[in-house]
């Protein structure tokens, strides 16, 4: 019996995310935001979308969760920061394909920065919805949700 | 323990098979059974010898199909006690049993200003059909609550239960906490309050000997897919005179007495609920289930899952910062143990245990108002069956402790 | 005939049993199709390696089991080519189907004075969920009548399709007279009137080539155990528009977003509609299925249909004081031939094909309102399948003119 | 292939009574009747029952059917007349009985008459609703039908 597999998820980046998550807080002057629930476990997370122009200019998180679903929010918003509305479409776009174990683009991985490191849930395909849930809230929000 | 429970993996392969390279250790039996052989060769024999529609054909087939569908009928009557086959509705699930009941039954019975009593331990199953009924209908919802220990109220039901009180809906043994309820006393109150008892059995059907007639419910209700038999049948029993009463929800083939082009009357019951081909190879598989838990006996399954429960309950409760959910004693946990293992979050520890061939369930299970009231999100669940070993608990325990080890590893 | 048909039986074993001394003629398909081996081992595979409830659990096991059930959706869109897999709702039949559309769609649609059109060919299953929902509507159910060939008068069609017409509801294939209607035609009617079109395709999925988008239908639903899955599953399809729009009619576990004591919100569809634990297995056997059929190609099973009803048809026909009901073309029988023999009762002479072992249905075909204007209380109805042999056909035809015989003797 | 398991169910007496049944006609003044269908081929038979003191004076039937069905009415109409009513409910009762392959005692067979060769139908299960569709309503009209 061993977990050393488990060191391919919970890697040190993750579990400092997790535990030390960016931008956790509600953005009360949000262009849009949008709540999504992992409705096995209940989880839910906010996504709030500022922004400015056609520029990103601040993306935050509410919402509690699994360290895989922290950890993935978190990066999320250093990582759609300062994208444009269509980057970052297409950065949320990626990272689905990323933790589906798909190949992305050198332009997609520079948009995605840390999260890159989350293509290791494609090996745990139970925890995907875990990953994606802040990134299909921001997708959502950049839509143009509510 | 007794011979009975050795080598079962002959009956049921899928407990040799390897989860990520270890030994599948299965404790999500609340969720769903596991399916023996008997139950799918049954099914399998069935299709490869007797196939046919049933209640449609005067040939030979055909009736050998029916006469094998009424017949389990009178097996599942058997099986809970139940004072006629005819009392006995073939469904898809608990959920669709529940639904029935709430739609055709609670709006015959439920009117504005009346109250529906439910505990705040039900299954969403046994919660929203009640919720969207009292919406409907301008009742309401009341819920009773939990003692400190976590067991139901007693004293909060005998409160909430009045004469407004129109019907009570309360499962027999609680998905999340283990614990079994009282439901021949309370409905004995339900009655004398001239209230109507609807009984979630999904929990117990498959671990105890539950008998309608002695618990004098009036509507009970259960799914195949937890008692040894496949996914999509279910059954709703209810007292003869009250399923007369009701009008069908569905329709179409089979549930009719005659249609012409502007009406159409109804069978009796249970047929008039079964509108449509059923799911007959689903009812001859439940057959052959309640057949297999017969031939074991509910009183040796129920002693030989007590006893399993009585060895996992304190090796868990010695973990330290292990938090288990409902009451202290293992006995009132019907192989049903819910907890949290310090601040880890339920996904993250399911899937270190499913690293190590542990199958446990993580999640709100389908409790949400529950959680709220325990004070979490959600929650680690092992349940068992009498199939499962003393060595499936052994790893279980042993899978806990690496999991706790490696978190707190990480976390440093 | 291409070799594909030969030797048949080794997939479906039912073919190789006696009835009442005689090998088995099975003709009633039309009710229910037999199950080949490959749908009952992946089933039992399924539940021998794979088995755990869905959408559950964070477990391998459960993720496979989601993985393989959600798959199958994706296996009934291509089959139907729907626009996307979120366009199919697993139901448990045909039936189940048609009430769900009825009751989520029918009521938020179809309001008092509205008209609702179907055609006196629907079985039951497509004829009464309208007929309530019109009483429940104060809405108007009009038929479409037939020609004086007994095919569907489109003529009649265009007149009653007005601008109160809010639904259409319609058979592709009838259970009775075989003939296939114009859908496509009448979906563009419809369509132009603002009309919505249900269609009924439990009779022609598993015997043509079904697109949805060709069609346009709305709505288009079909049971697995008629495509040779096993009962208890079905489909029905929705335009994700609608879908989106509808309300879940069953509540309970898998089908929420969030509950609270008070309230309750939904998942998006398809998964709204699929309350408490699903016929996961059925799921799997109808993935089987539909791998069965598209190994074969539709195209190639409806024309092995085809021959053999030109083969048959012709064969009737010339049975003295045999009346076959509907077209009198064998290519307008979709392999669906119901028939009267003088003014024996159905049930006597099914009786004694039945003797010889040829199984075919006597009744009403759940069809009671097509039966009083056929002008007959039942008929006779022989329904075929891919998988009949030749030899079926001619040991039907001799059984036939046996009964003839028998009857004609004794009641001398 | 052959059909002489057939003669055992379609007796001469049987086709007979199909063929001309007895007393197959409406009884205006009857003091119950009851009307039940075959809810598989449609068939309906509906039972008259004239009561005088505690007697059975007059049975009757209306209705289509197979010729087990037609055969099957006309000899309840024979059987039940002239019994009491404790006397014809349990003769319905002894009928079932009877097409189910069970043994039935002396007293009941007289009552039964003709109708007892129907016992050969308990070989056809599949026909045994179409036998007892006219006992049925017989019984639930001697019960205090409509
Ligand atoms: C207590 C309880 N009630 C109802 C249900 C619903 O059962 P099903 O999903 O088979 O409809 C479950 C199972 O999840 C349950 O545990
Ligand atoms: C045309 C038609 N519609 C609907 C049905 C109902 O199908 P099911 O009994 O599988 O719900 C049938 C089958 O009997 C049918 O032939």
């Amino acid at each position: 019996m061993s977990l050393n597999k488990l060191n391919q998820l919970y890697m040190a980046v993750v579990m400092d995310h997790a535990s030390h998550p960016h931008h956790k807080l509600a953005l009360p002057d949000a262009t849009t935001s949008v709540e999504l629930h992992n409705v096995s476990c209940g989880d839910d997370i906010r996504a709030f979308i500022l922004m400015k122009d056609d520029k990103v200019q601040q993306v935050s998180f509410t919402g509690n969760g699994c360290t895989i679903s922290q950890a993935s929010a978190s990066m999320m918003t250093d990582a759609l920061a300062g994208l444009t509305k269509t980057e970052a479409v297409a950065g949320c776009e990626a990272f689905f394909q990323l933790v589906m174990g798909k190949q992305i683009s050198t332009k997609a991985k520079a948009w995605l920065g840390d999260a890159e490191i989350l293509g290791s849930v494609a090996e745990f395909p139970a925890r995907i919805k875990c990953a994606t849930l802040a990134w299909h809230a921001a997708q959502e929000a950049l839509e143009g949700g509510n | 323990m007794p011979n009975k429970f050795k080598n079962l993996s002959h009956d049921f392969p899928i407990l040799k098979r390897k989860i990520n390279d270890e030994p599948l250790v299965y404790l999500d039996n609340a969720a769903t059974s596991q399916t023996p052989n008997q139950v799918l060769n049954r099914i399998g024999d069935f299709y490869q010898h007797s196939n046919a529609n049933v209640h449609r054909g005067v040939y030979t087939l055909a009736n050998e199909a029916t006469a094998a569908y009424e017949q389990v009928r009178n097996q599942v009557a058997a099986f809970i006690n139940a004072p006629s086959a005819k009392s006995i509705v073939y469904t898809r699930s608990t959920t669709d049993s529940l639904n029935l009941i709430a739609t055709s039954f609670g709006n015959l019975v439920v009117t504005q200003g009346d109250e529906i009593l439910i505990t705040i331990m039900e299954h969403h199953s046994n919660l929203i059909p009640w919720q969207q009924l009292a919406k409907r209908k301008h009742a309401t919802l009341r819920y009773v609550e939990l003692n400190a220990d976590q067991t139901l109220d007693m004293a909060d039901l005998k409160h909430k239960l009045t004469n407004k009180t129109k019907l009570v809906a309360i499962t027999q043994t609680s998905n999340v906490l283990g614990v079994t309820n009282p439901i021949k006393e309370i409905a004995k109150l339900a009655h004398q309050h001239q209230a109507y008892i609807v009984v979630d059995a999904a929990q117990s059907v498959a671990h105890q000997k539950v008998d309608v007639q002695d618990l004098d419910a009036d509507f009970l209700t259960f799914s195949g897919h937890k008692m040894l038999a496949t996914t999509g049948i279910g059954v709703c029993y209810g007292k003869p005179e009250l399923l007369a009463e009701m009008p069908p929800v569905q329709f179409g083939g089979e549930m009719i007495e005659s249609v012409s082009r502007t009406n159409a009357t109804w069978q009796a019951a249970p047929w008039k609920f079964e509108a449509g081909t059923p799911n007959i190879g689903g009812v001859i598989g439940l057959g052959a289930a309640i057949d297999y838990l017969s031939e074991i006996g509910m009183a040796e399954i129920n002693a030989r899952e007590q006893q399993l429960t009585a060895y996992l309950f304190p090796k868990l409760t010695a973990v330290n910062k292990l938090t288990i959910y409902g009451s202290k004693e293992a006995s009132q946990h019907a192989g049903i143990i819910s907890f949290n293992l310090g601040q880890l979050h339920p996904h993250d520890v399911a899937t270190g245990l499913d690293m190590l061939g542990v199958e446990v369930r993580a999640g709100h299970h389908c409790a949400q108002p529950l959680m709220a009231t325990l004070g979490v999100q959600a929650t680690v669940r092992a349940s068992l069956s009498f199939y499962n070993s003393v060595e499936d608990l052994d790893r279980f325990v042993q899978a806990i402790q690496m999991v706790k080890e490696f978190f707190a590893g990480e976390s440093k």
